[in-house]
């Protein structure tokens, strides 16, 4: 893989440029949280954020968008005006949840309102320190590998930069003028000890590994009925969670005439219709079962389906949910084993 | 995008009556030959039913794909999208998608016995199995069919299965809880009293497929059981909320199971060892 | 909607007002000619609010009110805030202020388009519905719903909402809005001002009927700089005289009568209105710009005598308000930077005191008075302008069905014929409309003590 | 093909639910062009009161007069759609229900000798006296779900609104959560379909949408305790909006709280 280096006083100068290939979004505070806004004017801009408030998922699947216009029963697929979209300051767990959902979304019955986008947002990947709520340690996705266009590693004063993809290659000749090429023995020790330095930061340990088993064995278990009580089933859970990828779908018409659209809106395991059918039979009726699907899913299910957990250790849960469900407690009340 | 897989395909309704008080069949056919001719898949799978500003739903093809260029449908009028499927006329046009699922193994059931046990409902999908497994007659052992109904009007197909009972390849065996009519010449009684008339079955090399109402499944199950069928060697087929078809929406998931790409047709083996599951 | 009750032989009876907020119905009563008794009668239901803010929280009260009526929710919220913050000696700033006064411009464009375009033009042009006119009307029915639409705009950005929003709340905003928002609105005010001109041209055009015309005294609040204005400390009367709002008790005199839900109002014993009529026949001279051109061009001594030029009116104030959208928001923009933390809600109102607040809702005058103990609402008192106009509706459709039966020589009304009934009829319910009323509004408000 | 027949109709209530119709300005003339609005007083003079496809109510049922013209209404009407607050829950009015404070407040308001027009009681939903095919809450509806129903309903298909909490459309605009600020916000047990407009701008929900489908109240109760506020306080929030649908839910919460 390509690896460059860019002068840190040189970031916004290189976002601003990049705005010939699309619309530049990145990392901004909102109160004192962060969410991946647009940085139509780049002092915005604050590489220091943390986890933000909605995973990138939010520019693949938006919470809510038109999948078909349509009248009478012709069906057109929306999906010319996509923009190209640049996401800069994904942290590597991020790219891991991305990862996951273009298995889930593109291999078997690709989506294609989902590849469209993926195809025309740029994923410039940005590294990371860890707080109290991340453990990204502990699910092996705080470094990435693929997934990304561009990689930028914070050293101190300039970013180490990989090149992921074709069109990172492309992104980075916009302008090539700000990029060094020549990675000296030094900027390698520098990153070595950068990486020992951060492994350490990694304070919150969650182990998942031996989780299929654990969940098996605690199906019956009372703490599925306190979890259960507990829960809102207000869903934020689920919004949050960077590989939830349920949806809705709803038809809209006109009042006064046959044209109109089918909307596709972000869903949730968590609330009590999504899994009732015709008749009023609710195969999840109890928010028990419900929360324990979130977690079968996430913790064993994926792990059966794709070999891993749909856990990137974001800690977005943790910093989401008002009572306190997550996957961080869940799993120790699950160790605990009442 | 050329394969769009939630693209809804125009088809026109040719055929359309009363299979039952509230099930009726649908006969639909792509609006141009070339793809009727294109058309093809499983017994057991189904297709997503599209109307235009009510939305979607799954349905179980019906028809077999031994005899081309159409697709059949029984619908029950439920709710929503079923009670506006009800007001279309024939030579209206309705979005079709699919096919989806699994489908049986048929393949597996190759030069096998089969037992195909149906319950009200569950004559939409195994009807296409049934008329499949006629239709390729050599390529399967000895073919049993049972089907119960509550009463002779609520027997889907009626007709139908009642002129297959004819054929001599075909043990077919029809009841009814109850025989309101007085002209019932069938079975009255339950459709695990039909079990006692399978002779000489050779477990391992037995299918059996049952497809019903939830309350059926069990007994139904402990009947083929006692055959000695092994348990992945019975087939049944399950339901879940639907909105995709294509394993993305998350409504059907069960444990690590997609019902709409997994299922709908599972072994008894699954349902015992997945949680959940029924 | 009302129960049918007959109509009596010497009555001329309107049993559901229509184009108005709130449910009203009319009797007239004439006998030998005379006409003697005139009923505006309100059945609309109590919901006593009065009562309901006691022993909720200033913040909570603000949320309450507003539900009195959606048509001028912002202006009632506004009330609330002031009588508030006057109670508890919060200061605005003058970022929140600036937005403020935003927002309420915003709520005089909304509520004056759906009233003087869609529920009194029709009268004039002789349809039952400003969508009927669309016939031949379209272009200007179009350019009026895109007056209210802009106007629904202003409120939605300002306070979040176009009806019941919650972001202007005792002691400031819960988020002020962007650059790009603000400057949006500005664009599109500019771009309005010519079809706010047109339709105040329309109007001026239409012919006016003339036979209720009578005297009236009016009110409104005097704006605290010598400009026009919708908010002030005190009260101005045709009279002359001037008063501070503290003495909204002694201005509105308000009294319980049988034929209606809603209280009535009179000052000195007589009848007297607020509105748009009044702002502009006490303030129209202080109008400047394309307002004040078009206040030149449109005043004539018959507005002192006849409400129906209170349509009129109105579409001046939307004019005058545009105008003044961009200037605004100039001088906002000009402090965008810190608009966030300088429109911010303050602390949490805790204190004790009492006051009242007064702002000029489009349809007039309107007082909030309000106690608080410790953070707590104990006392509550509002005087709604629709409250303060039915004496003078009734008056002056006491002098206009005088007026129309001596037209047609005093005729026993079971003599008049359909089309004379409908034509009375119609007088009567234009002359109720021109006031635009807000009968919910008008409804609730008593003092509790 | 004829148009469907409806009816929009004002109770006791602020119109706020009928003006946000007026208030769509762009789709006004699709809202009355898909049907045939035979009644509509605040828009329209021409109005004759017929066999209805739809009626449309808004404002809760304060006196006698309303109560008969629901009874009325009713058998003449395919389709009765409570919108907004006040029609599906019995608004704020309704917020001191079952306190059996009414007849003192209405005495404190009006004096002893009040009006004779009409006779006034509680504010009461409007399922109170007939039964109701569709709600649609909010205080008021929020414009896109009534359009949307609106051309549900037009069509013959059942209306559709979120039964979902608030909390939903909050995380889709990203917000801060504002109970993790140890706000009482009661987005979690309000139903959606305002888009959060309220946390949107930094304010915690007073939950004007009314219930949502699953409110686990019990748990909202014990995490705003947790977080220091009382219980009457709680309650009394709850009630703002929630009208009689979360007084009921108190009545069995209150005996568990006080155990
Ligand atoms: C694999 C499969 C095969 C099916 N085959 C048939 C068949 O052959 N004949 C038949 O009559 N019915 C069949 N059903 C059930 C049929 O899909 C439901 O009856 C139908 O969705 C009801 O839709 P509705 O809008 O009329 O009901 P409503 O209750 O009004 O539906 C509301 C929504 O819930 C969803 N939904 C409700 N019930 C179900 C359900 N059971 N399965 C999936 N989604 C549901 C629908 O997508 C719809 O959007 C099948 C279901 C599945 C999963
Ligand atoms: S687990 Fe927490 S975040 Fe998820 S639905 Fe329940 S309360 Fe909400
Ligand atoms: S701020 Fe309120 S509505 Fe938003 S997520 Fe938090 S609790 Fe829910
Ligand atoms: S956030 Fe709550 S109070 Fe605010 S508009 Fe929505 S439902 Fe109403």
């Amino acid at each position: 893989m390509k690896v460059l280096k860019l002068k840190k006083h040189n970031l916004n100068d290189y976002l601003d440029s990049l705005r010939v290939w699309g619309e530049v979004y990145g990392p901004v505070k909102q109160g004192e949280k962060y969410i991946y806004g647009q940085l139509d004017d780049l002092s915005k801009l604050d590489t220091k954020m943390l986890r933000t408030i909605l995973p990138v998922k939010k520019f693949l699947m938006p919470p809510k968008f038109n999948t078909f216009t349509f009248d009478e029963n012709k069906y057109k697929a929306e999906l010319e005006n996509i923009p190209n979209r640049i996401v800069f300051g994904v942290h590597p767990c991020e790219i891991h949840g991305l990862l996951i959902l273009d298995k889930f979304f593109l291999e078997r019955f690709p989506d294609p309102f989902y590849g469209e986008r993926r195809r025309k947002t740029a994923i410039l990947g940005l590294s990371c320190v860890p707080d109290d709520k991340c453990f990204a340690k502990s699910t092996n996705t705080h470094y990435v590998e693929s997934g990304f266009d561009l990689a930028f590693n914070d050293l101190d004063n300039y970013y180490l930069v990989w090149v992921g993809s074709s069109l990172g290659d492309d992104l980075v000749r916009i302008r090539l003028d700000l990029f060094e090429e020549d990675i000296k023995e030094k900027d390698l020790k520098h990153y070595m000890e950068w990486r020992n330095w951060r492994d350490s930061q990694y304070k919150l340990n969650v182990n998942l590994t031996a989780m299929p088993d654990i969940m098996e064995l605690n199906y019956s278990s009372p703490v599925w009925d306190e979890l259960g009580d507990k829960c809102l089933s207000c869903g934020a859970c689920s919004m949050v969670c960077p590989t939830c990828p349920c949806y809705n779908m709803s038809d809209q018409i006109r009042p006064s005439q046959f044209t109109g659209k089918r909307e596709r809106t972000w869903d949730s395991c968590m609330f009590k219709q999504f899994a009732l059918v015709a008749g009023g039979h609710n195969f999840r009726e109890a928010r028990s079962q419900r929360v324990r699907l979130w977690y079968t899913h996430k913790l064993k299910a994926f792990i059966t389906e794709f070999g891993k957990a749909a856990c990137i250790g974001c800690g977005r849960c943790i910093d989401t949910c008002p009572v306190d469900i997550n996957v961080k407690t869940v799993v120790k009340a699950l160790k605990g084993g009442k | 995008m050329a394969n769009n897989v939630y693209l809804p395909e125009p088809m026109r309704i040719v055929r359309r009556y009363d299979l039952i008080d509230d099930v009726r069949f649908f006969q639909v056919r792509p609006l141009e030959m070339e793809r009727a001719l294109q058309l093809n898949y499983l017994p057991g799978q189904f297709m997503m039913v599209s109307l235009a500003g009510v939305g979607e739903a799954p349905f179980s093809i019906s028809s077999t794909p031994s005899r081309p260029g159409l697709l059949e449908f029984g619908i029950r009028k439920v709710g929503i999208i079923t009670e506006e499927l009800f007001k279309l006329k024939e030579n209206e046009v309705i979005g079709v998608r699919g096919p989806f699922g699994n489908g049986f193994p048929i393949d597996k059931f190759e030069k096998k016995d089969l037992i195909i046990v149906v319950g009200g409902l569950g004559a939409v999908p195994l009807r296409s199995l049934l008329l499949y497994t006629l239709d390729n007659r050599d390529r399967f052992g000895r073919i049993f069919f049972l089907y119960g109904a509550r009463r002779p009007a609520e027997m889907l197909f009626r007709r139908e299965f009642m002129e297959l009972k004819s054929r001599e390849d075909l043990h077919s065996m029809l009841t009814v809880d109850k025989d309101d009519t007085g002209r019932w010449t069938e079975q009255v009684g339950l459709v695990t009293a039909l079990f006692k008339n399978l002779k000489d079955i050779d477990p391992q090399n037995t299918y059996a497929t049952v497809c019903g109402p939830p309350v059926m499944y069990k007994f139904v199950i402990d009947e083929i059981i006692k055959l000695g069928i092994p348990k992945h060697q019975i087939l049944m087929t399950l339901e879940r909320r639907m909105h995709c078809g294509v394993g993305k929406c998350g409504h059907c998931v069960i444990g690590s199971i997609y019902t709409c790409m997994d299922g709908p047709v599972f072994s008894y083996w699954d349902v015992m060892h997945m949680k959940d599951l029924i | 909607m009302e129960k049918s009750t007959k109509v009596k032989f010497n009555q001329i009876r309107i049993p559901a007002l229509a184009r108005v907020e709130g449910h009203g119905n009319i009797t007239v009563e004439v006998l030998k000619g005379k006409v003697k008794d005139v009923k505006l009668n309100i059945p609309e239901g109590p919901r006593l609010f009065e009562s309901l803010v006691i022993g909720k929280t200033p913040e909570e009260a603000t949320s309450i009110v507003p539900r009195i009526c959606a048509i001028c929710s912002v202006s009632h919220r506004y009330a609330a805030i002031r009588a508030f913050e006057r109670a508890l000696n919060y200061k605005e700033t003058k970022a929140t202020h600036q937005l403020r006064t935003l927002m309420h411009y915003g709520e005089m464009i909304e509520s004056h388009a759906l009233h003087a375009f869609a529920l009194a033009l029709p009268d004039f042009v002789g349809y039952p519905s400003a969508i009927a006119m669309v016939d031949k009307f379209a272009p200007q029915i179009l350019k009026a719903l895109k007056l209210k639409k802009f106007g629904n705009l202003v409120m939605e950005v300002t306070n979040a909402r176009w009806t019941h929003g919650e972001n202007a709340t005792v002691g400031g905003f819960g988020l002020a809005p962007t650059h790009k928002q603000l400057f949006d609105i500005k664009w599109q005010a500019q771009e309005l001002i010519a079809d706010a001109e047109e339709m105040v041209e329309l109007l001026r055009n239409l012919s006016y009927p003339t036979s209720m015309e009578d005297g009236i005294v009016f009110m409104c609040l005097k704006p605290p700089t010598d400009q026009y204005g919708f908010v002030g400390d005190r009260v101005l009367i045709s009279t002359g005289e001037e008063h501070p709002i503290e003495k909204y008790k002694e201005l509105s005199n308000e009294r319980v009568v049988e034929h209606s839900t809603s209280k009535r109002c009179r000052y000195n014993d007589r009848p007297y209105v607020v509105g748009a009529l009044a702002r502009m026949n006490l303030l129209g001279e202080r109008l400047r710009g394309r307002a004040g051109e078009c206040f030149k061009r449109c005043y004539s001594l018959s507005w002192i005598r006849n409400p129906l030029y209170g349509n009129l009116a109105q579409a001046i104030e939307i004019l005058y308000s545009l105008e003044h959208i961009p200037q605004l928001i100039d001088s906002i923009l000009k402090k965008i930077k810190t608009l966030e933390t300088d429109a911010k809600i303050q602390k949490q109102p805790t204190g004790t005191g009492k006051n009242v607040g007064a702002v000029e809702a489009p349809r007039g005058t309107l007082y909030h008075y309000y106690e608080v103990n410790r953070g707590i609402v104990t006392g509550a008192n509002l005087v709604i302008p629709t409250t303060q106009n039915f004496d003078s509706m009734e008056t002056h459709i006491r002098v206009a069905a005088q007026n129309l039966l001596a037209n047609i020589e005093n005729k026993p009304l079971a003599a008049l014929t359909a089309q004379e009934r409908k034509d009375i009829e119609l007088i009567f319910e234009m002359i109720v409309r021109s006031y635009d009323p807000c009968i919910s509004c008008s409804v609730h408000m008593v003092e509790v003590k | 093909m004829n148009k469907p027949k409806v009816g929009f109709y004002n109770l006791s209530g602020c119109s706020g639910c009928l003006l946000t119709i007026l208030n769509c300005e762009n789709q006004l003339l699709d809202v009355f062009n898909g049907a045939e609005v035979v009644s509509f007083l605040m828009a329209q003079s021409n109005n004759v009161e017929k066999e209805l496809d739809i009626a449309f109510i808004d404002g809760s049922v304060t006196t006698d007069e309303q109560e008969e013209f629901l009874h009325e209404l009713r058998p003449r009407t395919k389709k009765v759609v409570c919108l907004g607050s006040c029609s599906c829950y019995g608004g704020v009015q309704a917020m001191e229900n079952e306190k059996g404070t009414w007849l003192k407040r209405f005495n404190k308001v009006y004096g002893k000798k009040p009006f004779k027009v009409v006779k006034p009681f509680e504010s009461k939903p409007v399922d109170a006296f007939i039964p109701v095919d569709y709600y649609l809450p909010g205080c008021p509806i929020d414009a896109d779900q009534f359009l949307y129903n609106y051309a549900r309903l037009l069509r013959g298909l059942p209306a559709d609104v979120p039964k979902t909490p608030v909390c939903l459309e909050c995380k889709w605009h990203e917000n801060e959560c504002l109970l993790l600020k140890d706000k009482l916000c009661l987005g979690p047990v309000t139903s959606a379909g305002c888009k959060a407009k309220c946390p949107s701008h930094n304010l915690p929900c007073i939950g004007c949408f009314g219930p949502a489908d699953e409110s686990n109240l019990t748990s909202e109760f014990s995490l705003l305790k947790e977080k220091g506020y009382t219980f009457p306080e709680i309650e009394r929030k709850l009630r703002l909006f929630g009208g009689v649908k979360f007084i009921k839910q108190f009545k069995s919460l209150w005996k568990k709280a006080q155990k």
